[in-house]
């Protein structure tokens, strides 16, 4: 994947200011640039777009959750509705069980999905970029030994292990985000690894050697930049792997117990008989709700994808 | 005797994410059997975007007008099935990277062969049977036959390229940058099977290169592009020696001689940058970078003008030089 | 659900989907065949060695970490061994000696590794039978299961992605890229679930799950096959759902990048057909890669058996790992986890070796 | 090696030849608007004399190459660079160029012999080798490539100060070296992104980020290959006058012999890793010794050679160098029959022969050198 | 009923937790599905009375006990046989009490009844003579042990590596078919039963992963019954026309139980319990706020009764009812409880503090990870529990930690459920001060580390009463002690939801005037089961004790209107199937088709 700005694709900025500023500020007003156009070619993918307003919606939606609903109405004891009640102009997306509205349980479930998928994807990418990074620059038997590692990752049965790592570390939120990290990092390792030998290869990197610089100088000020927008990338689309690796393992029962995630509501509405009660109030919501946040994040990852390499733009 | 090729005003416009972009501006050349053309210009001039005009490889959103006329018929209006008898069987194209060119998983005596099974309907067996011998008269040997591309080095994969445009008799080859990714000795034995070849079938050829000296060492005129438009087009070796047009002369001027004291320690090189397709220059296009520039230049556009017989500039100052 | 980290739906196969540097082919210079021969088979050697190797070094990883990390699971064997009725201390320390679950870990270890290079995978802890016979019992229905939705998936996606592919910017490629998104995004065990409330539930075209039907009783061969197909249809299509999504996004990345070949070219500016090109040249060149990474999801498939058995109740591997991992039973469990585990380094690593004898292109460098 | 002899034997080469005369006119009406920094009056600063600034001595490089095989990429090459002089390396892909050029610089570490600085042999511990490369820098072939696309202008040229901690003037030192490499005014492009420049504007700046640190050395990797021809000359003009300004030593990697013509005092011709010929370029361009030079020559566009040589076959494998003269298998004096004649046909196939105080590697150059003197 | 081909009728049972059961050897059952098993081939000497569950003649025709309450005598029916044609024996019976005697892992089940036997004597075919050191009201009815043929059994060399094997000569109504382990289990009615054969000739046991599947399986006539639902699904299923729900009072409780202070015999005390609540005023104001009925509201929509102690109310001969005595709901009553034990002082917090030691009554409250009940429960107790000015600190955690947990004393108040079982010496021992561990080391042999030398005495008299009358009394009076002390709190008995196809009828419950199908300590349940037909058929007929319709469940009303037109069902689905992969091949052809025709002109 190509990372660069494509010459010509950003011929917005091409005016030269001659005005003289503190290299500091040039840096950020080059920087601003850049993202602006980022934000101008990304804004042309309608179905990231759509992707991110789904994003933005739900965030909004989930941060101001205690602002408009009631979060003691999950309370067992303070359930306002009826057993299983459909949907009605009370409770848009009827009960539970116990009387309590699916709608609140959903959006305040919101909250732990996107928590976990977030948390965990923001470990695994990190990990995934640093074994990457040493795996590539390393070379010799540490490069070998990290990438039988990350192989064997990739090639493990991730959900098998995942469920395993949970059940010995015991569910909880965080047991949850580190077995779906540890699950998931080799593949961003692998693609990092891949990226960081491209661009170790590019002559740029040469000529810095040539200057003299060291290990440390050609990372930070080379390697990692140039990698930034591959690893947000991937990160995005890892976030939608974690909320779905939440949502099995929660479904599995070894999700949370004391929070209301959505595989946990699904599970909640399996076990409570919701398919033979023909209670599909309490199975489509949070069901869609995962599919919605997924397809959201994987939108934005691939638009962001699709910006950062114009060979997969396509004739538009 | 009827010209092979015909192009008549042929411009071009791409229209991509960039917007549009005006890369051919309005070409005219004709071309006879056994005729041999050189179509020199910097890169991004349009001169692989002429070349995949001639048998409507461009995308397909890509405007074209003017006329092509090949072998008596339009290509840009005639029908699709048609255009299929002709890509190939009457003209065909030896690409640049010849790596790229190949199919990297078909053994190249079939990728030779495809051609023949569909235009002459010949059985795969008979048509290899004639890749190999196509294979022999571009030097290479029987066996190669059953080589994968990435066995094979560049100079023979362009020999390979070279065989396969032969394959179908075509009365046109176009050879874009035939010989560009070869090394000194491999692009002399490529520029001398083409001669040969070209000479004994015939042939029209249009070689489009970006170095003057191996142009005017093959073809019998040259035709320089600027910004999508043609600046010179006369006998090779007399543009290449003097040109009319300063652009030409600027080309020409960066390939030096060797052995020439005048050039030793002497680089030439031409100020300025080349012209953005999508952001042209008004009036001559070349005036910002024109040496010889007068005031009249950015205002006034230029057409190709006769300096002589067989010998066009588009220079306004085109008498004032000769 | 096949998503737990299989890798995200990403457009670029080359970095997206793994497998960039092992799937590409260097354009190097290459010594021209015939002379260099020996040197030739040298490095072929060279190479299947160093496949092999990997794949033995991956599978010694995986003995040892299916003994540690089953060992450390919290479950109970013992309870899971002696029933729901309480158990006196005598009655525990008898259990688990008999479980050899008394010995210090080092011990337990060593009979581990003694016990797994004589083959010898033990007893499971739940029924007494040796766990390799459970393991070969549900085999085959997974083998069915799995079987069906990869071909399913693999046919349908393949054609699909690459049609897509080609035609990018169509609204064809458009509406099926947005199927597979959807799909991807759907989870796995959901999906089951809306399939099982519509078409089984509501319609009642299909049984709910299962693999047979339970009064079937012994069948001949011809009712038992169409009752045994009958109770596929939804758990193969559910499953093949969602692998499907990852074919079809994959094959049309792939397609893509070969789009830009300029091969592809050439063979238009031959004269064929639009169709002929994509069929002749650039599918089977997009396939080869595809093929790798097809197997690099192969632990995805996994995961999708286990969610879909689950689901379905389908009588498989996956099912007998989830009623296993409930309990814990461990000796079936590191089983069960090593053959997984086992299976997609096999499948990886013969696709690696498949994929050069397949691919001329390929030339491995050091 | 394919052993397709059937390869093109060039035909006869038509009577352009004859044209070559009229053509060395030409340059008369060549607008001559960059020679106000090159008189003609400079002759050759060529010292053989002098103490080299830079020199090899039996250099080896060897490369593991897949299958167990070994490239010996540079196989015992002696090399040395006067202080002030520009010296081409040139020969076919593949033969040990840039090898050659990043051992120098001390990116690659030599399998034998030696490098040296100033009469010092270079060290490689990373301080000795950051200090060395202060005075001897890099100009890569593709400027797009060789510079950071998320990096200003500013930034690509002032990245060799701040590496080597140099923090006083920062501002100066890089508008300095910006308006040396002929972008002016410097502060105009302090606020570039490389791709907004073109493509020989791109090459300029990496001069710049060389010139920053002030180098004593530059070795250039085919610094004009990827160029458009049209501004190829620019940059070639800058080195020259950046050797009349600031003294500056280069090596050139080419295998353009135009180029080494229009720029080069010196030129070694490489193959297989090994230097062929080596000498003044007037000399060795126009009067080759050695046969491989010679074919070199004579293919060249209105080559001042009469007949070309066309060498049959594909370029060398720099893992399978044949025994004897590496030379031979090509070898258009021996298949033609010459060195038979000479009588040095078997010296040719079996013994290896290196670079004398002759400046030339050939079993029959030398004894027809020794014949006529 | 489901007659296949050649006639025969299955009744198919819908099992959940069938793949926990490890094998089908009757005397090493540790699971209730085993004991399901068990009761359907291998009978035993005494049964538990389908009425009352007042123990009944089984494999002995009657039993009597000697004045000094040592010497039990038992006569074997002499119509017993076994499946293949042999009598059932006294020697039988001998045989397999003297090997649950000597080998070790039978013992160690069924140990409490067989290690009292001093003596096991068969002076001739029919009679069997047992002698105890003390009298022991156990032997009353021998604890359903399944007695084994001599014949078979005394042939192997193993018998505790005994796996079920199809085709066992058995005692019972059924024997073994087939055992496909985590599969199924298929029981063939044995035609020659001594004690009068089930009405259909097979019985199968599918198993399902989740109960929504089997219900789903239930819906779809997979299966003929099933246990183990919850209101929603019983909702459900009771809206179709073709299925009974049955709704009955079962042996199955849960409760919350507080840490009484985990210590050894001797009293050494270990686990990190709160001391507050060995202080009964904690523990009874709790009990205050409790709201039982609430819960039997919200969390079984009504399925069940209020919970009062050990003893479930099916057992009415032991069931003790509080009546005045019970615990009145009122936050007032317990605040009252507290202020007078001195809990008066609060924390900034407005919690109250323990005077002895200073602490806040604060308690971490453990429930189980992967029960949404307990979760939803959590949340009453958390709130009512607040108004005493007492914190609850609920806790999820996986069952196996959470017993880990509570075996070594350390936590505060934890959930439980448990199976109360016929026997009142059985389970109400883990009341007794006995059960305390020797060694400061965890054990589950106890109920909170409960001890009170009254129970004690009281347990002691129950088990020695071979009178039923006194057993009651002290079972009762122990009941009432355990109440007022409240160790546990019993939140609510709650009901066996179960359904059947209505192509069944005539399932016995235990006990008959309303109680469980499934999960019996007898074969009632499913060998009662009559297909509805032959019912019809037979109204008039005799029956035979096995099959006697006083604990029917089938309402005799129902008629058996479904008829297998569920294959007809599925065979639609099949055909729909076919036919929807028949439309896309073909219209995949067209499109191909269509595709090549226009291919030509496309570009
Ligand atoms: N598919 C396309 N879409 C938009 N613009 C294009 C496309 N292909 C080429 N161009 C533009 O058209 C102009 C002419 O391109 P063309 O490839 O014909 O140049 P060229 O003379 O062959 O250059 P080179 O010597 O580098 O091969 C260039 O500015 C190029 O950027
Ligand atoms: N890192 C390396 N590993 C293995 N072989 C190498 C390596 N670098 C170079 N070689 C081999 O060494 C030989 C010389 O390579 P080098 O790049 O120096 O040639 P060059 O003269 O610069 O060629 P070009 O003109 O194509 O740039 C080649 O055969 C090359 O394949
Ligand atoms: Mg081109
Ligand atoms: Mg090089």
């Amino acid at each position: 994947m190509r990372t660069e700005p494509q010459p010509g694709s950003m011929s917005g900025s091409t005016n030269v200011t001659t005005e003289l500023k503190s290299p500091r500020s040039i840096v950020w007003a080059r920087r601003r640039a850049s993202l602006a156009d980022f934000w101008r070619l990304y804004r042309r993918q309608r179905a990231g777009m759509v992707g991110l307003a789904i994003l933005v919606v739900i965030t909004l939606l989930t941060v101001l959750a205690p602002w408009y609903t009631d979060e003691s109405e999950l309370n067992a004891a303070n359930a306002p509705g009826g057993r299983m009640e459909s949907p009605s102009t009370e409770f848009w997306f009827g009960t539970d069980q116990i009387g309590r509205p699916i709608l609140t349980m959903v959006i305040w479930g919101a909250r732990v999905s996107l928590q976990v998928g977030l948390v965990a994807a923001v470990l695994a990418v990190t990990l995934g970029t640093v074994i990457g990074m040493a795996a590539a620059h390393f070379g010799g038997w540490i490069s070998w030994a990290l990438m039988r590692l990350t192989d064997w990752f990739i090639v493990l049965p991730s959900l098998v292990l995942a469920i395993a790592l949970v059940i010995a570390l015991g569910p909880s939120k965080l047991t949850i985000i580190i077995a779906i990290a540890l699950t998931s990092w080799a593949g961003t390792a692998r693609l990092v690894r891949a990226q960081t030998m491209a661009i170790e290869g590019r002559p740029y990197l040469e000529r810095a050697r040539a200057l003299g610089a060291g290990n440390w100088h050609q990372m930070t000020r080379h390697v990692l930049p140039n990698l930034m927008p591959l690893v947000l990338a991937s990160a995005t689309l890892q976030v939608s792997s974690a909320i779905l690796a939440e949502a099995s393992l929660s479904f599995l029962g070894l999700g949370d117990p004391s929070a209301f995630s959505w595989g946990g509501i699904l599970e909640r509405a399996f076990d409570a008989g919701a398919i033979s009660a023909g209670a599909w109030w309490y199975m489509l919501p949070p069901g869609l709700a995962i599919l919605l946040v997924v397809l959201a994040f994987t939108l934005c990852g691939r638009a962001m994808e699709v910006v950062l390499n114009p060979r997969l733009r396509g004739n538009q | 005797m009827t010209p092979v090729l015909e192009i008549d005003d042929l411009r071009i416009t791409y229209r991509g994410s960039r917007g549009e972009v005006p890369a051919v501006r309005g070409i005219s050349m004709s071309l006879e059997p056994g005729d041999t053309l050189g179509l020199a210009g910097e890169s991004g001039c349009g001169k692989s975007t002429v070349a995949g005009a001639i048998l409507r490889l461009l995308p397909r959103e890509t405007q074209v007008t003017g006329r092509i006329v090949l072998d008596g018929d339009d290509v840009l209006t005639m029908s699709f099935g048609k255009l299929r008898a002709v890509r190939w069987a009457g003209a065909s194209i030896v690409f640049q990277g010849a790596m790229h060119s190949l199919n990297p998983v078909h053994r190249i005596a079939r990728q030779i062969a495809e051609p023949i099974v569909l235009h002459e309907g010949l059985s795969s067996d008979a048509a290899e049977k004639r890749a190999v011998e196509l294979m022999a008269q571009v030097g290479l040997p029987a066996w190669r036959a059953s080589s994968y591309p990435h066995q094979l080095s560049g100079g023979q994969r362009q020999r390979v390229m070279i065989a396969m445009a032969l394959a179908c008799s075509p009365q046109l080859i176009i050879a874009d940058e035939a010989t560009t990714a070869l090394d000194v000795m491999i692009q002399a034995q490529v520029l001398a099977l083409i001669k040969r070849l070209v000479a004994e079938r015939n042939i029209a050829l249009v070689m489009i290169s970006h170095d003057l000296s191996v142009l005017a060492d093959t073809c019998d005129r040259l035709a320089v592009m600027y910004a999508g438009k043609l600046v010179e087009d006369g006998p090779s070796h007399e543009v290449f020696a003097a040109a009319r047009h300063p652009y030409a002369q600027a080309l020409s001027a960066a390939f030096p001689t060797v052995g020439d004291p005048a050039e030793r320690r002497n680089p030439h090189g031409l100020a300025g940058d080349p012209p953005d397709p999508s952001n042209l220059p008004t009036g001559c296009s070349f005036h910002p970078r024109c040496p010889v520039v007068r005031d009249d230049c950015a205002s006034t556009s230029v057409e190709l003008r006769r300096a002589r017989d067989d010998w066009r500039a588009a220079c306004l100052r085109v008498e004032e030089v000769a | 659900m096949g998503n737990l980290s299989t890798t995200p739906p990403s457009v670029s196969p080359s970095g997206g989907a793994g497998g960039g540097d092992d799937a590409g082919y260097s354009a190097g210079t290459t010594p021209p065949g015939g002379v260099h021969r020996s040197a030739a088979r040298r490095e072929l050697w060279r190479f299947l060695a160093g496949r092999v190797s990997g794949a033995v070094v991956s599978m010694l990883l995986v003995l040892l970490s299916a003994f540690f990390i089953f060992r450390v699971i919290g479950g109970d064997p013992v309870r899971a061994v002696g029933g729901d009725s309480p158990m006196t201390p005598e009655q525990r320390a008898e259990i688990e000696e008999r479980l050899g679950l008394n010995e210090p870990l080092r011990v337990q270890f060593w009979e581990y590794v003694k016990d797994v290079f004589t083959l010898d995978w033990g007893q499971s802890y739940v029924s007494s039978a040796q766990v390799t016979d459970l393991m070969w019992d549900r085999l085959p229905n997974t083998l069915l299961l799995t079987g069906t939705a990869l071909i399913l998936a693999a046919g349908l996606g393949v054609w699909i992605g690459a049609r897509a592919g080609w035609r990018q910017g169509s609204t064809f490629e458009k509406t099926q890229v947005g199927i597979s998104l959807t799909l991807w995004s759907a989870p796995t065990f959901w999906l089951g679930m809306i399939v099982i409330i519509v078409f089984s539930v509501r319609l009642d075209l299909f049984p709910v799950n299962g693999m047979r039907s339970a009064r079937g009783g012994d069948q001949d061969f011809l009712p038992d096959l169409l009752d045994v197909a009958h109770h596929l249809v939804l758990p193969a299509c559910t499953m093949a759902a969602v692998i499907y999504a990852q074919y079809v996004l994959i094959m049309r990345s792939s397609i893509l990048e070969e789009r830009g070949n300029d091969y592809l070219t050439v063979a238009k500016a031959k004269g064929l057909r639009d169709d002929v090109v994509r069929r002749r040249h650039a599918v089977p060149n997009a396939l080869l890669p595809t093929v790798t990474l097809i197997a690099l999801q192969f632990g995805a498939i996994f995961n999708g058996a286990l969610l879909t058995e689950t689901i379905f109740s389908w009588p498989g591997l996956g099912l007998l790992f989830y009623q296993a991992i409930k309990i814990p039973d461990i000796p079936l469990l590191q089983v069960l986890f090593i053959f997984f585990a086992g299976t997609t380094i096999l499948a990886n690593m013969l696709a690696d070796i498949i994929y050069r004898f397949l691919d001329p292109r390929v030339r491995r460098s050091a | 090696m394919s052993g397709d002899g059937t390869s093109a034997q060039s035909g006869r080469r038509s009577e352009e030849r004859a044209q070559s005369s009229a053509e060395q006119t030409r340059s008369g009406a060549r607008p001559d608007n960059m020679s106000d920094t090159r008189n003609g009056a400079r002759t050759g600063t060529m010292n053989h004399d002098a103490k080299p600034l830079l020199s090899a001595r039996d250099l080896a490089v060897r490369f593991n190459a897949p299958g167990g095989r070994v490239a010996r990429a540079v196989d015992g090459v002696d090399i040395d660079l006067a202080p002030g002089e520009i010296l081409a390396l040139a020969g076919e892909s593949g033969c040990g160029k840039t090898t050659l050029a990043r051992t120098l610089l001390g990116l690659e570490r030599p399998s034998e012999g030696t490098v040296a600085f100033g009469g010092s042999p270079l060290r490689y511990s990373t301080r000795a080798l950051k200090a060395y490369r202060r005075a001897v820098q890099l100009v890569l072939q593709d400027p797009s490539g060789a510079l950071n696309p998320r990096h200003t202008v500013y930034d690509a040229v002032a990245e060799g100060l701040r590496i080597h901690g140099i923090h006083d003037n920062e501002r100066e030192r890089v508008a300095d070296a910006l308006s040396r490499a002929g972008l002016r005014p410097p502060e105009k492009f302090f606020l570039t992104y490389p791709h907004e420049l073109s493509g020989g504007q791109r090459q300029r700046v990496v001069i710049a980020g060389a010139l920053v640190l002030e180098p004593q050395v530059i070795i250039a990797d085919e610094p004009v290959a990827s160029l458009d021809a049209s501004v190829r000359g620019e940059i070639l003009a800058l080195l020259l006058r950046l050797r009349d300004e600031l003294g500056l030593a280069a090596i050139v990697v080419t295998h353009d012999l135009g180029l080494a013509w229009n720029i080069a005092d010196r030129i070694a011709v490489m193959y297989l890793g090994r230097i062929v010929e080596e000498g003044p370029v007037d000399r060795v361009l126009t009067e080759p010794r050695h046969p491989y030079t010679q074919a070199l020559v004579s293919v060249l566009p209105n080559s001042p050679l009469p007949e070309p040589v066309v060498l049959t076959g594909e370029p060398p494998d720099a893992t399978a160098v044949p025994g004897g003269c590496r030379f031979h298998p090509r070898c258009q004096v021996l298949a033609g029959g010459l060195a038979e004649q000479a009588g040095v046909d078997d010296e040719c196939r079996r013994s290896d022969v290196a670079l004398g105080t002759d400046h030339i590697a050939c079993h029959y150059a030398r004894t027809m050198s020794t014949a006529t003197t | 009923a489901h007659a296949s081909d050649d006639g025969s009728t299955t009744l198919v049972v819908g099992k959940v937790g069938l793949n926990d059961i490890p094998h089908m050897n009757p005397l090493d059952s540790g699971w209730v599905v085993q004991g399901e098993f068990n009761n359907l081939m291998y009978d035993p000497l005494i049964r538990w009375g389908q009425e009352d569950y007042v123990p009944a003649p089984g494999l002995a025709e009657s039993w009597e006990v000697s004045d000094d309450e040592l010497t039990w005598t038992y006569h074997i029916d002499p119509d017993a046989t076994w499946s293949d044609g042999q009598p059932v024996t006294a020697n039988d019976a001998k045989f397999t009490f003297e090997l649950l005697q000597t080998n070790e892992l039978f013992n160690s089940r069924h140990g409490d009844l067989v290690d009292l036997m001093t003596s096991i004597e068969a002076p001739d075919e029919q009679t069997l003579v047992i002698t105890t050191e003390e009298p022991n009201a156990i032997l009353n009815h021998m604890n359903n042990i399944p007695i084994m043929p001599e014949h078979v059994w005394g042939e192997m060399e193993n018998p505790d590596e005994y796996t079920g094997e199809p085709g066992q000569p058995t005692s019972g109504p059924f024997e073994l078919a087939e055992y496909s382990p985590g599969q199924r289990v298929v029981l063939t009615a044995n035609p020659d039963y001594w004690d009068g054969p089930v009405a259909y000739d097979e019985l199968i046991f599918q198993s399902y992963e989740t109960t929504e599947a089997a219900v789903q399986a239930l819906q779809q006539g997979e299966i003929d019954f099933l246990d183990g639902l919850n209101p929603e699904q019983a909702g459900a299923l009771e809206q179709n026309e073709d299925i009974t729900v049955s709704v009955q009072p079962s042996r199955h409780l849960e409760n919350i139980s507080f840490n009484m202070g985990a210590r050894t015999k001797d009293g050494q005390e270990f686990g990190d319990g709160h001391p507050a609540l060995q202080d009964p005023a904690v523990r009874q104001a709790i009990h205050h706020v409790v709201d039982k009925q609430r819960l039997v509201d919200v969390i079984l929509d009504g399925n069940g009764t209020p919970g009062v102690s050990w003893v479930a109310p099916i057992f009415t001969e032991h069931f003790w009812d509080p009546g005045e005595d019970a615990f009145e709901v009122s936050a007032d009553a317990g605040n009252q409880l507290l202020d007078d034990a001195g809990y008066t002082e609060r924390t900034d917090a407005g919690i109250r503090i323990d005077p002895e030691s200073g602490e806040p009554l604060s308690f971490r409250l453990f429930y189980h990870s992967d029960r949404p009940t307990y979760a939803d429960i959590q949340d009453f107790l958390v709130e009512w529990v607040a108004e005493l000015d007492i914190e609850l600190e609920p806790i999820p955690m996986e069952t196996t930690p959470l017993n880990e947990e509570t075996d070594a004393g350390n936590y505060d108040i934890a959930f439980g459920g448990w199976n109360y079982g016929p026997d009142p010496s059985q389970d109400l021992a883990y009341l007794t001060c006995d059960r305390l561990p020797d060694e400061p080391e965890p054990t589950d042999l106890t109920f909170d580390f409960y001890c009170n030398d009254e129970v004690d005495a009281l347990w002691l008299q129950q088990l020695q009463a071979t009178d039923p009358a006194e057993r009651a009394e002290a079972v009762k009076e122990i009941q009432r002690i355990v109440y007022q002390d409240s160790p546990q709190i019993i939140l609510y008995y709650d009901h066996a939801i179960e359904a059947y196809s209505n192509d069944w009828t005539g399932f016995g419950m235990l006990p008959s005037s309303g109680g469980a199908i499934a999960k019996q300590q007898a074969a009632y349940g499913y060998a009662q089961a009559v297909p509805a037909d032959a019912a019809d058929e037979s109204s008039g007929d005799d029956e035979g004790d096995a099959a006697g319709d006083d604990g029917g469940a089938g309402a005799d009303g129902d008629d058996a209107a479904a008829s297998s037109d569920d294959d007809g069902g599925s065979n639609t689905g099949l055909i729909v199937g076919i036919v929807i992969a028949a439309v896309v091949v073909i219209g995949g052809v067209v499109f191909l088709m269509r595709r090549r025709s226009t291919a030509e002109e496309r570009e």
